[in-house]
Formats: C-alpha cells, structure tokens, sequence
C-alpha cells in the first residue's frame, strides 16, 4: 500500500518538474509538439527507471562496502552518461522509426537534472530496491505528464495574442508557475 | 588513499567513452539526418548542438 | 592501434587525479563532517553513554525504512536513531535514540520530539514508566504497549524491533 | 575581444539565466532566500573558475573525440570537492541547499562554458570568463530571490553563508501583506516569467528606438 502512497506522492504531489524544479530546461526548451513532448516522455521514462535501479544497486553493492562513498556523485553521472549513450546506440542499430522519434531527445537526457535528482534523492531517503524502481517510474510519469500538458497549452499559446513582450519563454514561465499553483492544491493528498 | 577508488573510476570512465565512441562511430539510420527541431537551446552537451556539427566537418576534411 | 594506447592512457591518468583529489579532499572533510553530525545528537547521546566517544557509522539501512542513523559508542554499545509514524501523522514523526548494549540488553531510550501525538496520552511515550519498561530489558523481549496510546507506543515498540533486528543482522 | 570585455559579456550581454537560459533547474529552486542565493552564486563561481582554468590548462592534451567525457569527469570530481568542502566548512547553507549543490554538475552553464569557451581560449580569458558568467549567475539569482523573498515574506534577510548565526542585514517591511504563494514553486516561475518578460519589454523598445532613429 505505501509503495501506491509512494508513487501518487512522486507523481503528482511533488512532481519532478513542478515542485522540485529537476527538469525545467527540456519543459521551456523543447515542448513544442505534444506528440514530441510524449516521445521525449517515453525516453526519459525508459532511461530514469534503468538509472534508478543502476544507481541504487551500485551504490549498495560497490560504493559502501568499498567505502567509497565519496564517489556516489561521479558514478551516478558517469553511469546515466554512459547509459544514454548505449541506449542512443542501441537505438540506432535496431530500430530506425523509434530513433527518428525518441533519438533528438536521448543526448538531452545526459544534463537532465531529473535523473541524477532521483538518483540522488533515492539514496538520501534511504529506499530499498523496489522502493527506488517505484519511484524513479513514479517521477517519469510526472514528468511525461507535466510536459505532454504543457506542450498542449503552449501550442494553444501560440495562437493566443500575448502581449508583445511576454511572447516565448516569459509565458511559458507564467503558464507553468500557475500549473505549479494547480499541483500545489492536492498537495495534503499523501 | 583508497586503491579501490581510482580502479572503480577508471572502470566507469572506460565503460562510458567506450559506449561514447561507440555511440560516434555508429551511422545515423537514414532518414534522421535533419534533427532541425532542436535548434533552440544552448544544452552543449547535446549532440545535436551547432558545436557537435562544426567538429564533425573538421573531422571529415 | 595507437589512438587505443593513448586513450587508454589519457584514461588512466584522468581516474588517477580526479581519484587522489577525491580521497583526499574526503580524507580532510569526512572526520569535520562526522564530528558536527555527532555534535548535533551529542547531548542526548551522552544521556545514554556519559562516558563514550561517538561514530556515526554508514550502514545499509534501506530494508529498515525507520532507522535514520546508527551510532556507535565505541567499546560498549550501539545507538539507533528511529523516527516511526505516530497517532500524529507521516508529518511531525516520533523521533527517538535507542541504545543497545554490547552485553545485549536495551542500555537507553531517549525521546527526541512526540510533539505530533496527543498530549497526556501519545506523549507518554516519552514519559518515565514506559522508560523503564525498556530499558534493563533484554534485546528481543516484547515491550508492551501504553494502555490509551496503543498507535503511538506500538509505532515505537516496532522501531525498536526493527533496530534489534539490524543489530542483529551487522553486530551480533 | 580585449579582457575587459569577456568579463563584462558574461554579466549582462550574455546573461546565464536571463539571456542564455540555462541552469534554470538550480536557479529558480533555491531563491527562496538571499543567503541560499548568495551560497550557490559562491559555489558555483568556484566551480565555473576551477573547471575553467583546469579544462583550459589542459585543452592540448585532451584527445579531440572524448573532449565531452573528460569534461565530465573533471567537472563531477569539482563539484564533489566542493561539496564535501561545504559540508564540512558551512553545514547550514548545506543543509538549505541540500540536493542543489551535486546538480551543479548538470547544470548546463559549467559544461557549456567549458565545451564553448574555456576549451578553445587561453588560462586567462578562460578565468576572466568564468568570474564574468559566475558573477552573472549570482546576480541573477540574486534579483530573482530579492523579489520573491521580498514579496513572499514581506522583509529580507541576509545571514553570513560561513555561519549562520551571524545576520548580515535583516529588515522586515511589510509583513501581514506578503504573499507566501511567491517562496513556494509557484512563485520562482512567476517571478522568473515576469523578470525575464521585463527584460524582453526594454530590449523590444530599444530596437524600436533604432528603428526610429535609422528611419530619420
């Protein structure tokens, strides 16, 4: 039952993007298109849930009992790195169709703070296994959910007539600051 | 001076420019050359930044 | 073949400095930050142990969620930091020190903050009788709960399961 | 470009947050608060400078293919130093910054100014570059938690990062009128928004004014 409490926490209450402000540059940089917000969703739900369950074995299983704790930082990284690049090659090997959809996103992912803040934040709240697998989904989904809004709203955006010096990044900015008020109301649900 | 923390960084560091100049080598599929979608931002580590290109026509000539 | 030697070699030369700098940097910060993290616990610790010096230790406590960290008083015991949820919520947790000795019985309990539960009934827990129904004891016995505050004395009693459980799985 | 100049790009021409747009994710999270503002800027002016003049230092032997890999490996040891350090030398701005500090590493500021200038300029330019973007970077995470802790706590506050007992400055104005919505998330985007369209609004009248002035 708490994993469930666990996921509705990561996904919706604090959300990645919303809340603990992990990934804001691909939301104002790249969220044009809702159907490539949704692919750039799927890659970086694919690529957080492989990290998290990487890092954390990692770092049970390598770092504290060499005690080498210190190198939880440069292991993450170099781990989601070397990830990224294998899935992006893994990628353009076998299928050429997903690629062309998900592959402009994959080298994006490497300076992505939501995959190293999950990775981070499951070691410091001391989750198990499956704890961190459910919550490295858990905040996937958020962000695949708070982007592929946010692209909708912004392709509505550009219709809208705003005014001449708000027009580009200041109303995206405003648009997700009230999406942020909107996630914040539920915020007693866990 | 733990030994055991310059062998596990030297793995890690091997396994990802192993994967990194492995991901280079291999070509791109056909039809994904014009990645013109990403232009906006200014994330250098992303492949697809003006800087990636310039070093790819350097490397060619 | 020789762009392979030199990668590998730059490689080399790259894990060797930034891991020196690393371990070195650490072996310099880590005794500072381990005596201001005891610091903070320092008072009530030596409630327990008047005498002991203190190490946190880093264990893996991810299979005992209310475990926060573990302490040793080198040479006689282990403290345990738990923080349960109580009758007042996920959000003003019960957070207490139990001491388990070397010679296996329970040296000390210390409650740190119970100011979720409800006052004259959860609070009791961190009262003198119910004290005394743990300490002296030895690990393993059952601790029984206080009638009129059986949510906020079994969150303990479990906590100070879990913690006898993990003293027994990495000290015993 | 004389040296002068490189450092004075970094602060207003090409502003980090405001013009660039990048490091967004550290920015907007801790300008809760003057101090936290003020101990990132620190922090990740001592990255940027040690990152620069060492990638600089050692652009000729970094094989060309794995430039970026070096880059963040060298980067990642930095900011663990650095974090350690402030772990251990200031552990209340630690505890305010907590998960922000090691996100340092993906912030796109360190690693772009590496890739774009540091690896192709000399020691020097590649310092003065550093400061110009660091001090740029607090600047701007300064203006931006000025407002919100203004707005959203009706005073502001100013403690000593080194220890934080010691208050610097704190004056209280308006306090039964502030609006709390601005110290949670909400707020960092609406400010964020607002200060970034302020700056869209001066830049539009200026060209305006150019135009104006080439049609006469």
């Amino acid at each position: 039952m708490e994993l469930v409490s666990l996921f509705i926490g990561l996904t919706f209450v604090n959300n990645v993007v919303l809340s603990k402000f992990y990934a804001v540059c691909p939301l104002l940089g790249v969220s044009k298109k809702p159907k490539n917000a949704l692919n750039m969703g799927y890659a970086v739900t694919f690529v957080i849930v492989i990290a998290s369950i990487v890092t954390h074995i990692l770092y049970h299983f390598v770092l504290v009992p060499l005690e080498i704790t210190y190198l939880d930082l440069i292991t993450f990284i170099l781990v989601i790195a070397s990830l990224v690049q294998f899935v992006e090659m893994f990628l353009k090997k076998t299928s050429p169709e997903i690629y062309k959809s998900m592959g402009v996103y994959l080298p994006l992912i490497t300076t992505n703070c939501a995959v190293l803040g999950v990775a981070l934040d499951n070691i410091s709240a001391n989750y198990n296994l499956i704890e961190a697998t459910v919550a490295g989904l858990a905040v996937s989904v958020g962000f695949t959910i708070v982007i592929y809004l946010f692209a909708t709203i912004r392709e509505r955006l550009e219709i809208a007539n705003v005014p001449e010096s708000f027009k580009g990044t200041p109303i995206a900015l405003i648009t997700a600051g009230i999406m942020a008020c909107a996630l914040a109301g539920i915020a007693g649900l866990v | 001076m733990n030994l055991w923390a310059i062998v596990w960084l030297a793995l890690l560091i091997a396994i990802f420019i192993g994967t990194y100049i492995w991901n280079k080598k291999t070509p791109q599929p056909e039809g994904c050359e014009d990645m013109s979608e990403c232009s906006g931002c200014h994330n250098i580590a992303c492949t697809h930044h003006s800087a990636h290109h310039e070093e790819e026509i350097k490397d060619e000539y | 073949m020789k762009k392979m030697i030199t990668l590998a070699l730059f490689l080399a030369v790259v894990a060797g400095l930034s891991g020196a700098a690393l371990s070195l940097v650490y072996s310099v910060t880590d005794p500072i930050i381990q005596e201001a993290a005891i610091a903070s616990e320092k008072e009530n610790l030596v409630k327990i142990y008047p005498s002991a010096e203190f190490k946190l230790l880093e264990t893996d406590t991810s299979e005992f969620p209310t475990i926060q960290n573990v302490y040793e008083a080198v040479g006689s015991g282990y403290v345990y930091k738990c923080s349960v949820v109580g009758y007042g919520g996920a959000s003003t947790p019960i957070v207490y020190l139990i001491a388990l000795d070397n010679d296996g019985t329970y040296k000390g309990f210390e409650v740190l903050d119970c100011s979720g539960e409800t006052s004259g009934f959860g609070s009791k827990v961190a009262e003198q009788p119910f004290k005394d129904g743990i300490v002296g004891k030895n690990i393993g016995d059952s601790v029984d709960t206080i009638t009129g505050a059986t949510i906020s004395s079994a969150a303990v009693t479990n906590g100070i399961e879990e913690a006898s459980a993990h003293y027994e799985q990495n000290f015993k | 470009m004389n040296k002068f100049d490189t450092f004075k790009k970094g602060l207003f021409i090409e502003n980090p947050i405001f013009v660039l747009l990048l490091g967004l994710c550290s920015a907007l999270a801790i300008t809760t608060s003057l101090t936290n503002a003020l101990g990132m800027g620190m922090a990740v002016i001592c990255v940027l400078i040690m990152s620069n003049v060492i990638i600089s230092l050692l652009r000729k032997i970094i094989p060309n293919e794995i430039r970026i890999p070096v880059f963040i490996v060298i980067i990642a040891t930095l900011v663990k130093c650095v974090q350690m350090l402030m772990n251990a030398f200031t552990p209340a701005l630690y505890e305010s910054l907590g998960v922000f500090i090691p996100l340092i590493v993906v912030n796109c500021i360190i690693l772009g100014r590496a890739e774009s200038f540091a690896s192709k300029n000399g020691v020097v330019d590649s310092l003065l570059d550093a400061l110009g973007m660091g001090l740029g970077y607090t600047f701007a995470v300064l203006v931006i938690s000025f407002f919100r802790e203004l707005i959203g706590t009706g005073g502001l506050s100013l403690f000593n990062p080194f220890d934080a007992s010691q208050v610097i400055f704190q004056v209280q104005l308006f306090g039964d009128y502030s609006v709390s919505l601005f110290t949670q998330p909400a707020g960092a985007f609406i400010t964020l928004g607002c200060i970034l369209a302020f700056i869209q609004c001066l830049k539009i009248r200026k060209e305006r004014k150019a135009k104006k002035v080439e049609e006469k």
